[in-house]
């Protein structure tokens, strides 16, 4: 018997390796289907055949819980990340100094209106009081690795990105983290579409096997028992 | 191409066969569509053609929406097909679909063109030596628009290949039933430290579709040759 | 089997058919200048125009009927078609093209009509080629055997020997000839060269404008000196029936004409055969008595019936040689010195070789 | 339409000059490269036959990435451009090039179909007649594949339209210079509640297109009438 | 200016040009069955096809020249070529099809030789047309018209007035021969039609199977019995050159010979001017003595030079009428009747009616 897991595609990495462990451990086959959380979401509310649904922002996780599709209670934060902004220069650059540093260049973003990554770094720009003034700069892009490809190939001399992202990408260096309340905390929610496997599956997400599998790629863990 | 792992060997191997299957099953479609846009004259053929075009003229995405939400599993058609034994959804028959559609434009418009090249003379001389007008479309008109079949089908295995926009909005993207090589690149590119994978898939990519390029390129020589243009 | 065929069709504002004959089987000869109408004549019969009005049948049975709205397609009607262009299929070989129709027909294969037909037109080496490097002439002729191998109940011929030579035109001819007297079917043959019309047509239309100007008898139509003035004076002449005598040695043969005997080569019927023999006007010399010492063996004595003054310094006079009505082209002045006057007594003198085989019926 | 905002009268305006540019633009190359496939013969011929394909094959945001190591500011060709006062990198300029390539293998497939279909005896009859090659190609084979070149930039510009992984992985999405309809759909879908607008959007886009469609079936029926077809 | 031709070409396994002759100025006629290659050779000096080896001249000038590497494409060599099919552009009008040579030369417009050419091939009412609705003969006069407007250096004319009725052709063979006779430009006429040839040419090349198989001056072509044999035998005869005369009332001209007068129609040369008259071997009567009492004017005293016998009953008979030669063509049986040598004097009748005027050069 198969499990289906949708994820957010930025989850890649880490949880393949994550889902391998978990296979061997309970037998279970699983079946990875990357995409975009809207993408997602939007299938399971098609009535898409997924047993987990593992989302990169609240938001989608839920209007997918609004339409009853998860397994009551089964909906769990599994782990948080940090927001970055990444330069190809190797020099630390304070964030309130950012506006100067761009002059007439591009920030890249993910889409500040839609994409996750997007809406955190427009909130804790504004939170910063820089929004106003890099707002004319910046370009946004799909989803947030198109951002730091943006930096990497040297398009743009500044992305918000991921830490993870930033982790992964060695053209690119972290010039700040910006701070954990500047913006809304950032969670990966995970919850069970099906009874069964699935919640055994999101239970084995949050042992310290599977937990430090996301660590080493950047991920922080759940930032405290969910609400 | 042993770099490959077998998880991306199952992506090449699928989504050959849904290109293969996509071109194959669309140009009937795509036939009849381009004969009611060359031939016919009926009222709101403007729309007609534009419908067929739809497709190209939509982001992929909201044609892999429309497609969900017209095939999707709790959708009406979804489900007749479901019960017909054609399950679309999140199947790779539903690969097909999307690929199919996204390529039916281009599909169309080739065999179109040809069609109206065709001397309709030679389809009267048919006519006066007895042929119906079926056989007169099966023995004269069919062989006569041959380049354009062919291109449509280059055309549409090639959009098949790189399609991922719709495909994995509207069937996901699942390893070993609708992950094809476009949404693992995709899904590579998404993910950090996905790019030598993506690379190694888009070199596949090119090599499948060089070798049918040649290929149609090959068999649209030798027609030629035949009908010594 | 008869067609008849009465229409109305407006082409174009400035050229509209209207037309109305009839068809019987043998050759029924569409004559007329460019432009004429002759090809959208044969198009419509086809079924490849909708006439806007109007009614084709065979023997009665209507293949077009405006009034009734019938209007078969081209393939159930069972006419063949040879085009004023080959119109050959470019992506199949001559042989292919040559059975095309037989196979759309679901006939079964006649090897040895096939090999008749190709060995007739000349086109046995071309068999396994594509038509597109065909030469103009072997493309016209490949086009006329893939209308004759589909054994129509109508022929129609546009011009077919238009890009042809001489020699080969002498070689499909015979053939058009006997498929005329023995098949039984109206043919309905356009041609701008009135030596071939005269020799296989029982009956001519001339068109003009979209119009019949005249049509009849091809017999009627060639003698008459009116209808002479239509289809080009230098070519108006008389197709007499003869009866076919002996062959003697030096190949020249015996035609009994109720007005003497003419002695001709090339003629292949058999003896008591009945076979037409044209006499253009101007091969035609009158005398008034019989020569002597003359190389032309041809003789006929005839009385002059009439006399017609054209537009040019000719005078064609229209003669009866017993029951057989010959025209003539002689200069005015020699009318003239002659005194040539309806009533008149003369000798006809046709020269034996001026009467060749495209002149000659039957075979 | 007063039911559209400002920022998505914007979007539609710069989508409508993006598409008809990248259209215009891609003619004379998509002519180029169809006449070099349709008849030259050179080695290299199906590489050339397989590159002109890649932007269909490829997955778009891979496309664009290519765009972007060749013309991003940091590239060699981007600087050089840049210097020649066409800069690229996050213009609107940058979005003509990326639906420009995006559609160059429709373009090209289109335009050599015509091409293919092209009666030489006509080009023949020009040069002895007294018509250069040039000439010969000017009046006798260009109005004589007038349907490709107009079915190509129909194609052209209903991609455009619709093209939005190449360009936002380009040229990223910036109101006003490079937001296309296309991108901004795109960007409502991937927020929860974005249906309504990215509906109103694909209607628009979907009114374009038909009236491009419209526009060139027009057109083409006006030039089947004069050649009496 | 002279055209010179030699080349050889294989264009497929089976079939290969190999053929060298020369085009003065005036007309030279290709002759030869249908695939001989008259078609190929007249692509070849076009330049549409690039011979294996060969060269092609003008007045010594190479346009192609294998062995210097020298190829020039057709529109620098300014030889203007009437296909075998009319090859117009669809996109255009008639009105545009005619102009487009001009134009793509850059030469000025030239509305009243336009109008004159317009005329000539009665195409007036169609030049807003499109080429589709064309009939098969307009489409050919456009495209001769197409041609002539060129004004080029070189003229080749495949079959012309294959689609053309007997009166077009009437109205369009002067024009070219007056383009002939003041032009001074060679002229590659391929036509199956003896007489139009005979009209036209002064020589004519006789072609089979890709080969030259004769070639010479069309006079003495012919008048020469064997030549004869390869052109048919019922096209055969004579062209013979006189001095026109006065012109009666009648509308007869005298036109003399050395060997005597012959009173011919529809002359429009003026006195004095010497033209070319053909006498086909078939249309000649020979008797001992002249007869008196015949409608026949033309009589001319001659002597029998040659007999020739051919395959079939008749007789080639070659005559010397002074300093001219005449072909008569009899039966084998007249001829021993008449007891016809060599040597013996006879008279050949020739009907004025029986020389028409595509017989008859000049105009
Ligand atoms: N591309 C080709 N491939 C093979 N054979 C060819 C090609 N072109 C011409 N031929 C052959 O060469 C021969 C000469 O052709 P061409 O057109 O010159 O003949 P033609 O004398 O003009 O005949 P016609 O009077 O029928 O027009 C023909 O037998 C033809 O089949
Ligand atoms: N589709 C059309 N539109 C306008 N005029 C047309 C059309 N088809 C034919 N015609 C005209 O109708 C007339 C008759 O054409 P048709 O082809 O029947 O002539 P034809 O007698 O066969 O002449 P030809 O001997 O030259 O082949 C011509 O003047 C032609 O221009
Ligand atoms: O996987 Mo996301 O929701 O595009 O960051
Ligand atoms: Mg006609
Ligand atoms: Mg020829």
């Amino acid at each position: 018997e198969r499990l289906t897991i949708f994820a957010a595609a930025s989850l890649a990495g880490p949880l393949d390796a994550a889902a391998e462990l978990w296979s061997e451990e309970s037998g279970h086959q699983t079946a990875l289907s990357y995409a975009g959380s809207s993408v997602l979401a939007r299938q399971i509310m098609a009535g898409a055949p997924a047993d987990v649904f593992l989302s990169a922002n609240e938001e989608w996780m839920d209007a997918v819980e609004a339409d009853g599709r998860l397994v009551p209670a089964s909906r769990v934060d599994l782990w948080g990340n940090a927001l970055v902004l990444v330069s190809r220069a190797s020099s630390p650059l304070p964030l309130a100094e950012l506006p100067q540093a761009l002059s007439d260049d591009r920030l890249a973003m993910a889409l500040t209106e839609a994409v996750p990554a997007g809406i955190y770094g427009r909130e804790a720009l504004t939170a910063l009081g820089l929004w106003e003034a890099v707002a004319p700069h910046v370009a946004e892009t799909d989803n947030v690795r198109a951002a730091l490809d943006l930096v990497a190939l040297g398009a743009a001399p500044f992305g918000i990105v991921y830490a993870t992202d930033a982790a992964a990408e060695p053209r690119v260096t972290v010039a700040a983290t910006f701070p954990e309340e500047s913006h809304a905390p950032i969670i990966y929610p995970g919850a069970a579409l099906t009874v069964g496997p699935a919640e055994d599956f999101l239970a084995f997400l949050q042992t310290a096997p599977a937990q430090a599998l996301f660590a080493e790629a950047g991920f922080t863990g759940p930032p405290g028992p969910a609400p | 191409m042993s770099w490959l792992g077998p998880e991306e060997w199952q992506a090449v191997a699928l989504s050959f066969r849904v290109a293969i299957c996509a071109a194959l099953l669309s140009l009937p479609f795509g036939l009849a569509a381009a004969w009611a846009l060359a031939r016919g004259r009926f009222p709101g053929r403007g729309l007609f053609s534009a419908l067929v075009h739809l497709p190209l003229v939509l982001p992929p995405v909201v044609t892999g929406y429309l497609l969900l939400l017209a095939f999707g599993p709790e959708a009406p058609a979804g489900r007749l097909l479901d019960a017909l034994g054609l399950p679309l959804a999140f199947r790779w028959t539903g690969a097909v679909l999307a690929a199919a559609v996204m390529g039916f434009p281009l599909m169309v418009r080739a065999i179109r063109l040809s069609l109206e090249a065709v001397d309709r003379r030679l389809e009267e001389a048919a006519g006066t030596l007895g042929a119906s007008r079926a056989r007169t479309f099966a023995t004269v008109t069919l062989p006569l628009i041959a380049p354009g079949l062919l291109a449509g089908l280059v055309l549409a295995f090639a959009k098949a290949l790189g399609e991922f926009g719709a495909t994995i909005t509207f069937v996901a993207n699942i390893p070993g039933e609708t992950r094809t090589i476009a949404s693992a690149i995709h899904a590579f590119l998404q993910a950090p430290g996905g790019e030598t994978a993506a690379i190694r898939l888009t070199l596949v990519s090119i090599a499948l579709s060089l070798a049918a390029l040649l290929l149609s390129e090959w068999l649209a020589a030798r027609m030629a040759r035949r009908v010594g243009a | 089997m008869t067609l008849s065929v009465a229409l109305r069709h407006r082409l174009s504002p400035a050229f509209a058919l209207e037309v109305a004959f009839d068809a019987p089987p043998g050759v029924t000869a569409l004559f007329g200048r460019s432009g004429a109408g002759k090809s959208s004549i044969l198009r419509a019969v086809a079924g490849l125009i909708r006439p806007d009005e109007g009614r084709i049948t065979v023997d009665g049975a209507p293949v077009f009927d405006s009034a009734a709205g019938i209007d078969l397609p081209p393939h159930r009607r069972r006419f063949g078609l040879v085009f004023q262009e080959p119109r050959l299929f470019p992506h199949l070989s001559v042989a292919r093209n040559l059975r095309y129709g037989r196979r759309a027909l679901g006939l079964p294969a006649a090897p040895a009509r096939e090999a008749e037909i190709v060995e007739m037109l000349g086109i046995g080496a071309l068999l396994s080629r594509r038509p597109s490097g065909l030469s103009g002439g072997e493309a016209a002729r490949v086009a006329i055997g893939r209308a004759l191998l589909t054994e129509p109940r109508l022929l129609m011929l546009d011009e077919p020997f238009a890009s042809l030579d001489a020699a080969r035109r002498e070689e499909i001819l015979p053939y058009l000839e006997r498929l005329r007297d023995h098949a039984g079917l109206p043919i309905l043959f356009v041609s701008h060269a009135l030596p071939e019309v005269a020799r296989l047509a029982a009956r001519i239309v001339v068109l003009g404008d979209g119009h019949v100007l005249r049509a009849g008898p091809a017999a009627e139509m060639l003698a008459d000196p009116e209808a002479a003035e239509l289809l080009g004076p230098r070519e108006a002449g008389a197709v007499l029936t003869g009866t076919v005598g002996a062959t003697a040695e030096d190949g020249l043969t015996e035609v009994h004409l109720p007005g003497g005997t003419l002695h001709l080569p090339g003629v292949t019927a058999g003896e008591g055969a009945r076979i037409p023999v044209r006499i253009a006007a101007s091969d035609v010399i009158l005398a008034l008595e019989p020569p002597r010492g003359l190389s032309a063996l041809n003789m006929l004595r005839c009385r002059v019936a009439s006399l017609h003054r054209g537009k040019g310094p000719g005078v064609m006079v229209g003669l009866t040689c017993g029951p057989d009505a010959l025209l003539a082209r002689v200069t005015a002045r020699s009318a003239e010195a002659m005194g040539l006057a309806e009533g008149l007594e003369v000798t006809a003198i046709v020269k034996s070789v001026a009467i060749g085989p495209a002149d000659l019926g039957g075979g």
